[in-house]
């Protein structure tokens, strides 16, 4: 699929950061989806949760304030704001596996038409494994938001019919951003065996033709609707 | 009066044995007790299990413990980052038995173990890799796979502060691991910056009771091992 | 700016529904929400499942809510006290249902249900008529019974000062219940004695991060209901 | 049985009391037991457990002392020792389960050859179940002491071969203080089937035979031994 006016990565950040609602609890995933917090305003009061124990993260520290105690999953010197708590490892995955993080932002290898996820393994016979608390965050946040390129480098779709590397976690993705499209995944509907894929918005000369042909899958046309839907 | 603080390292390692499972706190190098791990390379006990996070990380700690050649197995979620290349290297030259485990199901196992809880049902990992061989069930159509406690003989752990009896509190997001770790050893030994008279310590505010931790030794800020 | 405190009692618990399961912290008087007890039993909800450590004591706070008969069914590990006349005469009569919980598998069950734990092996209480119907595992040579989380709808608790996130810290043994319920519940109302600016609050010291929390009720003590 | 010199409740406080090791961690029960903390010496440096959510309980608290958010199990106003702690629930009942207390001292209706304890529940027909923390304890301890008188008011034996009033917790109890004797149960072999009860002191005129009469059970004589055996 040829599109000359993908999004960027950053607007692709300033997207899912602009559709994170008022208030909510958010956990942002090593890589990418930590730059979504660039984007977020003061006046949407989002909190985020970093797994190593802590609620009320702030930006990335600089200079003085570097502390190395104060780090966040991705092992790099943060801020704490107003408001912030400590809690040890325990807490801190009751927490994301009990349901209490609104939103979770993570990265992926594929993403299947049932929103299973593969982001932790290529699935390649020499590598070393690795997981960390990604199969945490995909099963325990309400809602799982996936920013990824729509396709590899050899142009396949990573929005699939069926996942071809190693889950992560089945039917927990609700949101894929990529450079061309959003897509709504109802996992509810999939998960009974009818998986659902809505296309919520498109981005440059993109065509619902286009990305039906290039991910094989029947995609709902939601663009029409309001460009961004509520989550649960 | 109870006071568990001891004069040095090597003499709170000395009775570690060959074959100990052994859990270390820290998240990356947050909480991470670095002279304790420089005390067991000393001590030299061999054949460890060890418990962390991670695999270590660049030249020193955990990764030395491992260079060292010490340890047979290591339990962690997250063992491959762009400077763990001691890892990297034992494992793929087949010289250390590697057990990886979701974070949050290696930081509930840990939990369970000092809790007394005998197995537990976690939704994560389900359909993946990692619970293959594992006993699954589906409660409230939710789907499970059994975990089981993971007990140590030792843990070592790095807190900000402790009193006489071992009461502890820790430092941002190094208390990661810590209080888990304490909960789930025979025997805990905490490294700390700082030890503070009895009830200096707010009742309302201590981490971990002293009930969890048996040695005590305390490494000035910036000492090095 | 995030603000959680609401008005009343009255405002904070409209709509808690017949049926509801209702969670409510204290051990014996210590962490007891009267005052949120007095609103629910003013409010009416019916058919209600309380969970307790309790069935109440004397003539205020819970045992006025079982005596108002607006309750179902409780589930608690000791209701009868020397001053559990209440519930003692209506279980007598037939007129509400008991489900008695060892106080551990009690504490366990519903630190699971927040925690997103299926169900866990307690040692507790094999062998014994609480353990009856339930299943059993063998583990490691020590005897298990298979226990499930306690969900509510809605947890009724008392702090000592809570910031206008929710974040929270208690007062000595009046702790109990109190975290862990909050994480159990759909909503969780805390009535508090003090209100802290945000940021007041130490963020090494806060018992339930504000996560937890939904609607904050300052009581100013002393007050009555 | 009869025994004109046993001993009194304060006495047999005062004995297992000066029977707790140096720096033990105790739960003292609802009951009698909560007496045996008269007679701890601060030399002793017995740390104090409430179920309740606290580490390092001191004295009951009297006057200006009473704080209603500071109480026992048995809901009585406490007051807190230096190095005390406090905790949530799980946290507690936690601390008791994962095998951390040393000691716990429990009252009971019965309490088998095989270390089995029945003190919950009197098997009445119209009695209201309250279990409380006494399974918790019953399993959770290292060593569960449990006080007793002997007899019934009836004149049997508390001590039997098998219990007739409803568990408590199976093969837990490890040693019984009566007002004529103190039984050690070696529970390890009980488990195996082969239970063994050790006589370890005898007070007043009690003599073995008459304890063997009076139980049933196959007294082994410790009473050669050290007063006070070692615990685990």
């Amino acid at each position: 699929m040829s599109n000359e006016n993908p999004l960027t990565r950053a607007e692709m950040a300033q997207r899912v950061a602009a559709d994170i609602p008022y208030g909510s609890v958010v956990n942002l995933g090593i890589g990418i989806p930590t730059s979504v917090s660039n984007y977020l305003t003061p006046e949407q009061d989002v909190i985020l949760h970093t797994e190593n124990g802590m609620l009320g993260m702030g930006p990335e520290a600089h200079g003085d304030e570097i502390d190395n105690d104060l780090i966040n999953a991705g092992k790099i010197p943060v801020t704490e704001l107003p408001g912030a708590s400590y809690f040890h490892h325990a807490d801190s995955f009751a927490m994301m596996r009990g349901g209490h993080l609104d939103i979770a932002v993570l990265g992926a290898f594929q993403v299947s038409a049932a929103g299973d996820l593969a982001n932790w393994h290529t699935g390649a016979e020499d590598a070393i494994p690795a997981v960390g608390g990604a199969m945490d965050l995909a099963v325990g946040a309400k809602n799982v938001f996936v920013m990824m390129e729509l396709t590899t480098k050899k142009g396949e779709s990573k929005l699939v019919d069926h996942l071809t590397y190693p889950v992560t976690g089945l039917a927990c993705v609700t949101r894929v951003y990529t450079e061309v499209a959003v897509f709504d995944i109802d996992t509810v509907s999939g998960a009974s065996g009818t998986p659902r894929v809505t296309v919520t918005a498109m981005f440059g000369d993109t065509t619902l033709a286009s990305l039906r042909d290039l991910t094989g899958i029947p995609l709902v046309d939601g663009t029409t609707n309001s460009p961004t839907k509520g989550i649960s | 009066m109870i006071n568990k603080l001891h004069d040095s390292v090597d003499e709170a390692l000395a009775d570690i044995p060959d074959g100990a499972t052994v859990m270390i706190g820290g998240f990356g190098q947050a909480g991470q007790p670095i002279e304790l791990i420089d005390g067991l390379i000393r001590h030299g006990a061999t054949d460890l299990t060890i418990v962390n996070n991670n695999a270590g990380n660049g030249e020193f700690g955990l990764a030395l413990l491992i260079k060292s050649g010490f340890v047979r197995k290591i339990i962690c979620s997250f063992p491959r980052q762009v400077d763990s290349q001691i890892f990297d290297e034992r494992y793929r030259a087949g010289l250390i038995e590697l057990e990886v485990v979701p974070q949050g199901n290696l930081a509930e196992r840990i939990r369970a173990a000092g809790a007394g809880i005998g197995g537990f049902f976690s939704p994560t990992g389900f359909g993946t890799l990692l619970a293959e061989g594992k006993e699954t069930r589906t409660i409230d159509g939710k789907n499970y796979v059994l975990e089981s406690p993971i007990h140590a003989d030792f843990s070592l752990i790095k807190a900000h502060a402790a009193d006489p009896m071992g009461n502890l509190v820790f430092r941002k997001t190094a208390r990661n691991f810590g209080p888990i770790m304490a909960t789930a050893a025979k025997t805990t030994i905490v490294q700390v910056t700082d030890v503070v008279a009895l009830g200096a310590l707010d009742p309302e505010n201590i981490i971990t009771p002293g009930i969890y931790v048996n040695r005590i030794v305390q490494i000035s800020q910036g000492a090095t091992a």
